[in-house]
């Protein structure tokens, strides 16, 4: 796995949850890690709502400079996060905002990434209507590029349903990112799935399996 | 041992929460500067907008008013009018003035409400996450003009100093950059020029600042410097508009 | 003290002006122009600032300043420019400053007609801008009781720190009736040890703010409102009751229309029906004690307003389902006679009693 | 004592004034008064007009809703707008200089008043309003004229006073004429 991994999508594609999953996976590596959530874009559902949680489980979280994590709609992304990225011995995960809008603010990082170590992932929820087709998905990805000046580097097949998901809407999304895969020459990484349907999966899907629980939705908002 | 470098006594022990390269910081401490050495902190009554300087009231060392957004001069009249001999200024961006609030800084002008506003001028909305700004450049892409402003369909930037000056009221207006060491020292002349202004009665006092925004323009600090110095400063020119010292 | 001959919006003023106002900020609307007009004359004479602002939005900015910096406060406006004043007022309450703000109230919706209408019930009561808030809300029914109001006003607003709004319509205003002018009564008031008034360098910062970003800090502030509030419905509330001890049917009504419900009171009375009226003085609080000491003869209520219903509302909640509830109001301006209240109460009885069986 | 009076004319003829007058002299003799004006658009040109009321109780609602006890119509079209307010047998007082035909409403008194020919006479067309006042007061005598003077006198202050022979001799030919249209009847 490569130092820097910068989780990319559109928005509700399901980024955080898999930024913050993605963490709590690595923290068993032997270096720090640090999960920093540059969603400026978003004020709801960001990652650093789960900073609790993530520092109980070693992993340091950077958000803003307020140390309140929610409600403030200031932009507000703290200098603190030029450490991870600087500092050679540290496993740093960027929970970026959605879409090319939410990319923008790599930007102004991007001169401290480390250019051979970083992975730019685009996380495709085939379920949401903004990212169904390869047009779609063509567009999103030259926009991501356009506004943050970085390429992405690997795709994360992350269709879901929230806990309705279905291996039905996971095999869409591989047979999507498939297409993408050919189409761009990006290889799939990464494939988030439900911990209940990590089972029924085929196991010749290029790509981890990195088990989801879902951490940013609020039991009551489970269920209907 | 000799002190060489002491921060201001016109800013509190809080810290900032700006982002990278953010000039607000820059800004905060000119102004901050200014009224501890003319010494009217114990005097000044400051005005905070809405935006990302929503905060200044923790910052500033003085009695701070939070003002909904673009009343900030709405708000400094009001304060002004029942504390005469107090020093009172607003601290806007430009969607609060250049945007929400024009009707209330071109009046507190047109009165020549006699108070001092800086006018932070980063051609974006910063807050709410980089959307249009009446002073976002031709072509310049944010969240609401994902294609580029387009003229035709939004207008061009707005030069706030050029409308203001052309107001009787308006004493002093002067348009400043701290994209660099001189322009900031220039910049600092300017704030203390106009909190001058205040002093001798003269009138409306604006000084307008280019500013940056590295997180929402998608750049590093200091291409956002650069930025400023190669984009903003040719469609807005550096310099005095409007001096009651020179009119005379 | 001689009684003077004066027009409400005018008596307001001069009342204002006993009470301590020290600013006023306003823009001219129709049918409260006289208030602009008067304090542009006389504020300034009482040592006073008047200034009339580029925008109803301005001017209750203006106010927030002015407050904030410890001062005695007013605007004035009518219907429309009230809704456009509610940024200003919810901010208001949000940071917790006393302001006097009058609504000499007309017809709506929109830009509506400029005569006389209770159609702001709602607004006035319900807070009327974002937020869990609440103003104190007088409804003057004669100038006289306008006058006092508002010279109690401002000392209330400080006590409370928050704003107290005096909700009259276009016939109040524009209307002469004879008033004296009463001396105030002292009241002990907290310091505004708040104020914005510069530090001196002998104290911290004082901020005036409505902003929290913090849920929890958020949350108090609206508990020590809703502490406030609770204090309000103890201690403020006024009401006037009006041959009610052995109605049959009580009217509720408040400001101008009250007067002409008194009128169809009298008339029903001289016919041999036993009418009568509670008449809220304060619209919030609402004054539900008033339904408390009504008779047991008593078989129906009836709301009348000049809107199409909306201290009703109010009404069902303080008669709590002991009594059914009648509704007659005109709108638009048009004005009840006391001919249509007294047939609008006959009414009423009669489908009661039928209803009854009685 | 109950008066319900309606001032009208058009803007200019002093129906505004003409009624704080009357309702200034009722509060100076002890009565509860209340005067309430047309506004707004009314107000700036085409008719004005103010209900006035002049009592011995509280005064209920300001509003006259049919149930005028006196008109004073200084032109045609309030004439025609407000005879229909009058309770039967309320008085219709009408400028008969402007006014060439008798109202039509059956059961009230119309009393006809040529107040813009007696103000002209008198040197001035705008004491029109108080010539009406002089014929108002001497039918339904609310108070005397006495008291009217009085309350002018108060009304102008020091400043104006020159203007009050003016104005009583206005109402005096007012009244005078009242008084023979009432015997004439």
């Amino acid at each position: 796995m490569k130092r820097v991994t910068i989780v990319t999508g559109h928005f509700g594609s399901g980024k955080s949850e898999f930024a913050i999953n993605l963490a709590l996976r690595l923290v068993s590596a032997e270096a720090p890690v640090a999960l920093l959530d540059l969603d400026v874009v978003n004020p709801y559902f960001r990652s650093r709502e789960q900073r609790e949680l993530l520092e109980r489980n070693a992993v340091r979280v950077i958000g803003n400079t307020f140390g309140k994590d929610v409600g403030v709609d200031v932009p507000a992304i703290s200098a603190e996060a030029y450490g991870p990225l600087q500092d050679p011995s540290t496993y740093a995960i960027i929970d970026a905002g959605g879409d090319p809008v939410g990319a923008r603010v790599l930007g102004s990082f991007r001169h401290v990434l480390p250019r051979e170590n970083c992975e730019v992932l685009c996380v495709v929820n085939a379920s949401r209507p903004e990212t169904q087709s390869i047009q779609q998905m063509r567009r999103l990805i030259s926009g991501i590029e356009g506004e943050s000046g970085l390429r992405i580097t690997g795709l994360v097949n992350n269709t879901h349903m929230l806990e309705h998901t279905t291996t039905r809407e996971l095999r869409r999304g591989f047979e999507l990112c498939r297409e993408i895969s050919e189409a761009l020459e990006l290889p799939i990484l990464y494939h988030g799935v439900l911990q209940s349907l990590v089972e029924e999966l085929p196991g010749d899907w290029p790509g981890e399996l990195v088990p989801i629980a879902m951490y940013l939705r609020e039991a009551w908002m489970h269920g209907s | 041992m000799s002190v060489v470098f002491e921060k201001t006594k016109g800013l509190t022990e809080k810290e900032f929460h700006y982002c990278p390269g953010c000039t607000h910081g820059i800004i905060h401490r000119l102004v901050a500067e200014v009224l501890e050495e003319m010494d009217l902190l114990g005097d000044a009554i400051g005005v905070a907008p809405v935006g990302c300087a929503v905060l200044a009231y923790d910052y500033f060392n003085c009695d701070m008013h939070e003002a909904a957004h673009g009343r900030a001069p709405a708000v400094a009249t009001g304060v002004k009018r029942a504390l005469p001999e107090k020093t009172v200024f607003a601290y806007q961006g430009d969607g609060d003035l250049a945007s929400i609030g024009t009707a209330e800084i071109v009046h507190a002008a047109h009165r020549g409400e006699n108070i001092t506003v800086i006018f932070v001028n980063n051609a974006i909305y910063g807050m709410t996450g980089g959307q249009m700004a009446p002073t976002t450049m031709i072509g310049q892409r944010t969240t609401t003009s994902p294609f580029g402003r387009n003229a035709e369909q939004t207008g061009a930037p707005i030069r706030i100093a050029e409308m203001l000056a052309t107001i009787e009221g308006a004493s002093f207006i002067e348009r400043t950059s701290v994209h660099n060491p001189v322009h900031i020292r220039k910049a600092k002349k300017a704030i203390r020029t106009a909190f001058e202004c205040q002093q001798n009665r003269k009138g409306f006092s604006m000084v307008e600042v280019l500013s940056t925004c590295p997180t929402n323009w998608g750049m590093s600090p200091l291409a956002s410097l650069g930025w400023v110095a190669e984009n903003m400063i040719p469609y807005y020119p550096l310099g005095n508009f409007r001096n009651p010292d020179k009119e005379a | 003290m001689d009684k003077v001959l004066m027009k409400g919006n005018e008596a307001l003023c001069a009342a204002a002006i006993r009470g301590g106002c020290q600013f006023f900020f306003g823009y001219p609307i129709t049918p409260q122009n006289e208030i602009p007009e008067y304090m542009s004359r006389e504020l300034g004479r009482a040592g006073g600032t008047f200034l009339q602002a580029e925008s109803e939005v301005a001017a209750i900015n203006m106010v927030y300043g002015a407050a904030g910096a410890g001062a005695r406060v007013m605007t004035s406006s009518s219907s429309p420019g009230i809704a456009l004043k509610q940024e200003g007022i919810s901010y208001i309450c949000g940071a917790e400053l006393p302001c006097v703000i009058v609504n000499i109230s007309r017809g709506g919706p929109g830009l509506g007609g400029i005569q006389p209408s209770q159609a702001d019930y709602f607004q006035a009561t319900r807070g009327g801008g974002n937020g869990d808030y609440y103003l104190l809300v007088f409804a003057p029914a004669n100038i006289q009781e306008a006058a006092d109001l508002m010279i109690e006003a401002f000392d209330l607003a400080d006590l409370y720190r928050m704003p107290v709004m005096i909700l009259g319509d276009g016939m109040l205003g524009q209307m002469m009736e004879p008033v004296v002018f009463k001396e105030r009564k002292p009241r002990d008031l907290p310091q505004k040890d708040w104020a914005t008034t510069g530090t001196a360098g002998k104290r911290k910062p004082n901020i005036i703010n409505s902003l929290r970003l913090d849920p929890a800090e958020l949350e108090n502030l609206n508990i020590r409102l809703q502490e406030k509030y609770a204090q309000l419905k103890a201690n403020e509330v006024r009401y006037e009751t009006h041959q009610t001890e052995d109605a049959e049917l009580v009217f509720v009504a408040y400001g101008t229309s009250s007067r002409i419900v008194k009128n169809a009171v009298a008339v029903m009375r001289a016919n041999g029906l036993k009418a009568g009226l509670i008449r809220p003085i304060t619209l919030w609080p609402f004054p539900e004690q008033a339904f408390e000491e009504l008779p047991d003869s008593l078989r129906a209520l009836m709301s009348v307003e000049l809107s199409h219903g909306q201290m009703i509302d109010d009404v069902k909640i303080a008669a709590r389902g002991r009594w059914p509830v009648g509704f007659y109001g005109r709108s638009g301006g048009m004005i009840f006679t006391q001919q249509e209240i007294v047939e609008a109460g006959e009414k009423l009885l009669r489908e009661v009693s039928h209803v009854s069986g009685v | 004592m109950n008066e319900k009076v309606i001032c009208a004319g058009f803007g200019g003829q002093g129906v505004m004034s003409l009624g704080r007058l009357i309702s200034y002299t009722g509060m100076r003799v002890g009565m509860e008064v209340s005067w309430l004006p047309s506004y707004g658009p009314e107000m700036r040109g085409g008719t004005a007009n103010c209900h006035v009321i002049v009592s011995d109780t509280l005064v209920g609602s300001p509003v006259i809703s049919h149930d005028a006890t006196a008109v004073l119509a200084l032109n045609y079209p309030s004439m025609v707008k407000f005879e229909h307010e009058l309770i039967e047998g309320g008085y219709m007082f009408y400028n008969s200089s402007l006014i060439e035909e008798a109202p039509g409403r059956k059961g009230i008194t119309a009393i006809a008043v040529p107040s813009n020919e007696i103000a002209s006479e008198v040197g001035d067309l705008r004491v029109a309003n108080m010539v009406m006042l002089g014929a108002y007061i001497a039918v339904c005598r609310p108070f005397t004229l006495e008291d009217v003077v009085e309350a002018l006198r108060e009304v102008f202050g020091p400043g104006k006073e020159k203007f009050i022979p003016l104005n009583e001799t206005a109402i005096k030919r007012g009244i005078e004429v009242a008084e023979k249209a009432a015997v004439g009847s």
